[in-house]
């Protein structure tokens, strides 16, 4: 962590006035190990309590939508309800089945957490607010993120549960799956900002247009249907409804998580939200322009609270969806990722790069530029999705 | 310094030996993604990031990910149970074979005169990385686009082979 | 195009997120123990036995264990005992009375074919749900005592058929003390008037009730 | 009903996968899903075999909550019997009692008031949007939608088991019809909310089918999905709204004619190509005519008695003889079939269920699908376990 | 020893192990994966003399080394569906069994 801005209003310093007020006493080696320290332990607690508020906030949101008013009997609007669950799980006791493979079997929800815990050191909070600062950060985040998948694996085959196993090789599958195209609707970006550092990339994304467009990626063509892969690839990759097959509770009773109880399967709720959170967060960074503010007028609110605001609006919409769609099948879950989202981001990729081409057009070249570029992102999209949605459609009905 | 590359050699070599001697195919396989984590390790070590992480990203996230794949189609998650004599035999012969080749190797690196210079070599930075890729190495990033789409072809037309008699086996 | 269906489906459960926060044909949840829907009338639980007054449940039973509930009861929940002498009920005439009633409230499925089946209007269904018990033995075999409650909170949980059975009971009580008005009158005209009859209906002409055969 | 047009059984195309157990290797994995499973609608049980996630056996085991309903009856009395039958299918009480009604009322020779007859279908309609709701509730929660429309239906659903009731005095267990009518009269304010609900469905259905009928997911996890030709769909029995998604125009309540039904105008919905979407759809068509039928009812409903007050329930001897009656419940034809020897109970009790007959070619529809759509198939396939074990 | 050597040391040790493995091993699986550790002992050896030689061309090792990876993911996936198609056809992966080429 740098030493922080030194030109922005105290606010937007707080948190590097915080640690080095806690630091300061400390010399000078133990105070670079210290604020290390230090950023680990506020990653954890903020990202802690934002999985403790998420799951109260989706099971809240996933009763209104229901009409019905979720948990709202633990204090105050239900707030304490995550306390409840946490004693409740610790309380559980662990069951580790007689023919599973005790040792993969304890790994397995730990090695989760470690690497999406990792995720988290590469993505800017905001200005000068990030953990890591990786010259290839974007890359890290994605390397830390693929070896998810190792561990859910892991969890599938140590249980010794048919289910669990079943569970296991659709995790395989979807999550290699999905990796590419969300390597892929993020390549655009790398090639428009040209860097694979996080914080640069948010960076390349300042400034506005007409005082008032801001730089943000998804308001380019290419940005938008990257975004929509990214987004899409993001809801496969952290196992969120309709692509949460691997727990599919309907036809696997909990998947690869059937046989873990107690805290074990506590680690694995945590891991799977901060999944869903460091995905959020990279979507954030790499399109919707970080810890930028949208208007110029509104910079005076520090960059992390804009951080936040759009990582939760992107979470709540994760559970929205949740809350609305039927799960997919296993066989159109990869037909879905291989013959709409890979091709999509293909496509996308020459589309970015169209636009970086076209980068001096100016005057009617501009009209004309946005006119291919959105035939670039709209196009496949709709070709596609045709292919796709071959054979399905809605239907007429004869009566007898 | 030394320590933290004798702390990874160890972790690697260790969970590889492992990885090779285990009768559980599987937890071979997660043995072997330690090692290349610790190969990883070593690469961060040695500085070279972006490596590092090509190497996590493509061995964990891919190649252990295609081994299981293939234990898993294959069923073989519990390999033979006790090695027949023959085995026994060749795997004695492999592992003199392979020792004498460590000797030969470690006698070699310790009597070559290899020069180490002062100065670490420069952390290379992606963008420098990016451009000799995409400049001196222009060719060669062609060709191995073009090798690893004819492998993926070719691996995709290997594994449906038969996917007509047996439905349901292709993942 | 592919998408528009599920932005469709979006957009129906954005409504009714938004809906339960001031539309309460959408948010219907009746928060439970505080809050409580008003029960229908013809709402209908574990039976009871009616009996006159809450002073002496016992002795104003109207109950005279015919013992046709017992037999009717499909799942045979009801176990009745008669008595060996007869006490007087609340006429004054001697009757039969149950010894024994009990209802076991784990098997009984709440049918109301025992309500249907009663010629006397002795048994009734009761509203009360909520009779959750750490024994499943005896604390869920409700015998007479348990099972007494007086006409008054009859006519409280089931106004219209209450109403409909004491006006019934009226009729024919009045119908009885005109026929042993006329009766007595015939047999002996200078005899004193039958005695003021007690003021609780009585149950003393066995009556069919009028819905079921 | 006459197949007409339909080809003979013997052409029919079995099986087409069966399993191939490979002694060498296991290639096939056998799992016994329920009878403990979140989505076996109770305590049903699936021994599924599959390759892969495709299965290639799956032999239903049920008998878990058999109660010996069938013997119970034949012990007890006529009117015994009436509550028994409200959990066979403990969703569609009213029907259940309706076509129990029937049959007895048929042995006894008794006739059956004007205004219990209206009564009658107005119940049995409302039993159809009941069940029809929640049948596309549950169909969707098996297709992995966490709740939300099983909520929504169960929430209309409510709706309707207040009215149930406010009329009948329970919910589920309405043990509601007589022997020549109903036990109680639907008093005025009751049929004006009756209406006011039937109003306010047609609302409900077109939001419920805009969360689910255009949904890409839904179509392509449903069509092409548990195909059920008709001609299997006739030689095995199957009836209700799976045959008539499967192209098969045959609803009871046209062919008899039974109750009031002739007096009202409705249409039959059919399916053409008997994938569980149809299933699906063609429960909604269901619903909309059942409005209609509703309207009309609530509409013409007379006035007058609503039970014989001579009509005998208790201690009912009908004459020796033997009688079937059926309706068409929400699920199928719901059956009854009774010998009486003349004696104060019957001598012989059966029940045909539709949830159980309907639920005998599951094998078939699951076949060459996956393990997931295997689950969807069972949702659509509509069963009640109360009723398909008894 | 200096740091070099003790780099080559380790990538020697990991190609013995690597081999040994590959030798030994009549699983398939197994010696695929023994042949992506010697290839990943032959990668330490770049970036050892990428980092340790006097006279190292910048980034030279590292994109040897990256294209190294890229040749392993592809050997391996063109190796697994080889193993994927012998089990196909002859129901077995292991080598010695294997060894018919007519399926």
């Amino acid at each position: 962590m740098s030493a922080g801005p030194t030109d922005a209003h105290l606010l937007e310093r707080a948190p590097f006035l915080l640690r080095d007020w806690l630091t300061h006493a400390l010399p000078e080696p133990l105070r670079w190990f210290a604020n290390t320290l230090i950023a680990i332990a506020a990653i954890l607690a903020i990202f802690g309590t934002l999985f403790a508020l998420l799951t109260l906030v989706e099971r809240k949101v996933l009763g209104r939508v229901q009409n019905r008013p979720g948990p709202n009997r633990t204090g105050w609007f239900g707030i304490l309800q995550p306390v409840a669950d946490g004693i409740k799980m610790l309380t559980k006791e662990d069951i580790v089945p007689r023919a599973a493979d005790p040792l993969l079997h304890f790994l397995a929800p730990v090695a989760l957490l470690g690497f999406s815990v990792l995720t988290f050191a590469v993505i800017p909070y905001g200005r000068d607010l990030v953990a890591v600062r990786l010259d290839a950060g974007v890359l890290y985040f994605f390397a830390a993120g693929s070896a998810t998948e190792l561990s859910i694996f892991m969890a599938g085959w140590s249980s010794n549960n048919k289910y669990a196993l079943v569970a296991a090789m659709r995790a395989l599958a979807q999550l290699i799956s999905y990796e590419l195209p969300l390597l892929l609707s993020a390549v655009p970006v790398v090639l428009a900002a040209g860097t694979l550092s996080a914080p640069d990339i948010v960076e390349s994304q300042g400034g506005f247009t007409w005082g008032f467009v801001p730089h943000w990626h998804v308001f380019t063509p290419w940005g938008a249907a990257a975004f929509l892969v990214f987004f899409i690839s993001a809801l496969s990759e952290s196992n969120r409804s309709p692509f949460d097959l691997p727990e599919a509770e309907s036809e696997l009773i909990a998947g690869h998580l059937t046989e873990y109880s107690g805290f074990k399967y506590a680690l694995f709720f945590m891991a799977e939200y901060f999944g869903m959170c460091s995905l959020c967060g990279m979507a954030v960074t790499l399109f919707l322009g970080g810890w930028q503010a949208p208007l110029a007028a509104l910079e005076f609110i520090p960059s992390y609270a804009w951080f936040a605001l759009k990582l939760c609006a992107l979470l709540l919409v994760f559970i929205w969806i949740r809350a609305t769609l039927p799960r997919l099948r296993m066989d159109q879950l990869t037909r879905f990722a291989w013959k709409f989202l890979v091709p999509l981001a293909l496509v996308n990729l020459a589309a970015s790069a169209f636009w970086s081409l076209s980068f001096g057009w100016a005057g009617p070249m501009q009209a004309l530029r946005w006119a291919i570029g959105i035939a670039l992102a709209v196009g496949p999209f709709v070709l596609l999705g045709r292919r796709l949605g071959a054979g399905i459609g809605p239907r007429t009905y004869r009566y007898a | 310094m030394s320590a933290a590359l004798a702390i990874v050699a160890l972790a690697t070599l260790g969970s590889a030996a492992a990885a090779m001697l285990g009768r559980s195919l599987l937890r071979s396989i997660f043995m072997l993604a330690v090692s290349w984590a610790g190969v990883a390790a070593f690469y961060m070590w040695a500085g070279a990031q972006f490596v590092a992480f090509a190497q996590v990203l493509i061995y964990l996230g891919a190649i252990s990910m295609v081994a299981l794949f293939a234990v898993l189609l294959t069923r073989q998650s519990r390999d033979e149970a006790s090695p027949p004599p023959a085995a026994l035999r060749r795997a004695i012969l492999a592992v003199v074979a392979a020792a004498g080749v460590a000797a030969v190797l470690l006698w070699a690196v310790a009597h070559s005169p290899l020069a180490v210079s002062g100065s670490l070599a420069p952390a290379t930075s992606v963008r420098q990385l990016g451009f000799d890729l995409m400049g001196r190495h222009a060719a060669a990033l062609l060709v191995v686009g073009v090798l690893l789409t004819i492998a993926l072809l070719g691996a995709v037309v290997l594994a449906a082979d038969g996917a007509q008699e047996r439905p349901g086996d292709e993942p | 195009m592919l998408g528009t269906g599920l932005l469709q489906g979006l957009a129906v459960t954005a409504r009714n997120f938004l809906g339960s926060f001031y539309d309460r044909r959408r948010f219907v949840t009746t928060q439970y123990p505080e809050q409580r829907t008003a029960l229908p009338e013809a709402y209908r639980n574990f039976p009871f036995l009616v009996c006159e007054s809450a002073d002496d449940p016992m002795g104003t039973l109207r109950c005279v264990a015919c013992q046709i509930c017992e037999k009717e009861c499909p799942p045979q929940c009801i176990y009745i005992e008669k008595s060996k002498d007869k006490k007087p009920d609340a006429n004054g005439k001697p009757q039969i009375y149950p010894a024994v009633f009990d209802i076991d409230t784990a098997v009984c499925m709440s049918c109301q074919i025992c309500v249907e089946v009663c010629p006397f209007d002795a048994i009734k269904m009761d509203q009360v749900f909520e009779l959750a018990a750490t024994d499943r033995f005896g604390a869920l075999l409700m015998d007479r005592h348990a099972l007494a409650k007086p006409n008054s909170y009859f006519q409280s949980i089931h106004p219209t058929e209450a109403g409909e059975v004491d006006s019934r009971l009226l009729a024919a009580r009045l119908a009885a003390e005109e026929k042993a008005r006329t009766a007595a009158a015939a047999k002996a005209a200078p005899k004193p008037a039958a005695p003021k009859p007690p003021a609780a209906p009585s149950a003393e002409a066995p009556k069919p009730s009028p819905p079921l055969a | 009903m006459n197949p007409s047009g339909l080809p003979p059984l013997a052409s029919l195309p079995g099986p087409q996968i069966r399993a191939v157990h490979d002694e060498l290797h296991g290639d096939l994995l056998e799992l016994s899903m329920g009878p403990h499973h979140p989505s076996t609608h109770g305590v049903f049980r699936m021994v599924v075999t599959l390759d892969g996630e495709t299965v290639v056996k799956l032999k239903p085991v049920f008998g878990y909550l058999h109660r010996n309903h069938e013997k119970i009856a034949e012990g007890a009395s006529y009117l015994g019997s009436m509550p028994y039958t409200d959990r066979l299918d403990y969703l569609c009480s009213m029907t259940n009692n309706w076509s129990y009604a029937l049959a007895v009322e048929r042995l006894a020779g008794q006739a059956v008031s004007e205004r219990a007859e209206y009564v009658r279908v107005i119940l049995a309609e409302l039993t159809r949007l009941l069940n029809h709701t929640c049948l596309a509730g549950f169909l969707l929660q098996d297709g992995g939608a966490s709740g939300t429309p099983l909520m929504y239906a169960f929430r209309e659903r409510e709706k309707i088991l207040d009215l149930f009731e406010s009329l009948s005095g329970s919910r589920m267990m309405c043990n509601y019809q007589r022997f020549g009518g109903c036990r109680a009269d639907p008093s005025p304010a009751w049929l004006d909310s009756a209406r006011a609900l039937v109003d306010g469905y047609g609302r409900f259905l077109d939001e419920y089918e805009a969360l689910l009928t255009g949904n890409e997911i839904l179509m392509a996890r449903t069509q092409g999905i548990g195909r059920l030709s008709p001609q299997l769909a006739v030689s095995a029995g199957v009836t209700g709204p799976m045959l008539r998604a499967a192209g098969v125009g045959y609803d009871i309540r046209k062919v008899d004619g039974y109750g009031f039904y002739p007096r009202f105008t409705f249409r039959v919905p059919i399916g053409a190509d008997g994938d569980t979407y149809d299933r699906y759809m063609v429960r909604i068509l269901e619903m909309r005519e059942s409005i209609g039928i509703l309207r009309q009812a609530l509409r013409d409903i007379p006035a007058g008695p609503i039970l014989d007050p001579k009509a005998k329930q208790r201690g009912l001897r009908p004459k020796a003889g033997e009688v079937y009656s059926r309706i068409e419940g929400p699920k199928g034809e719901i059956g009854f079939f009774l010998i009486s020897d003349g004696g104060p109970n019957p001598y012989r009790y059966r029940v045909r269920p539709p949830s159980l007959i309907n639920l005998t070619i599951l094998e078939d529809m699951c076949l060459g699908q996956s393990i997931a759509d295997s689950v969807v198939i069972l949702g659509s396939v509509d069963i009640v376990l109360g009723e398909v074990d008894r | 020893m200096n740091a070099l050597q003790l780099c080559l040391a380790f990538s020697s040790l990991l190609f013995a192990v690597g081999l040994a493995g590959a030798l030994a091993r009549s699983n398939a699986i197994i010696v695929l994966l023994g042949l992506e550790l010697m290839l990943n002992a032959a990668n330490i050896n770049f970036i050892a003399f990428w980092r340790f030689s006097p006279s190292s061309a910048p980034a030279t090792g590292v994109i040897f080394v990256l294209f190294s990876i890229a040749v392993a993911a592809a050997e391996a996936a063109v190796g697994m569906a080889l193993v994927i198609a012998i089990y196909r056809h002859q129901k077995t992966i292991r080598l010695p069994d294997a060894t018919d080429l007519k399926g």
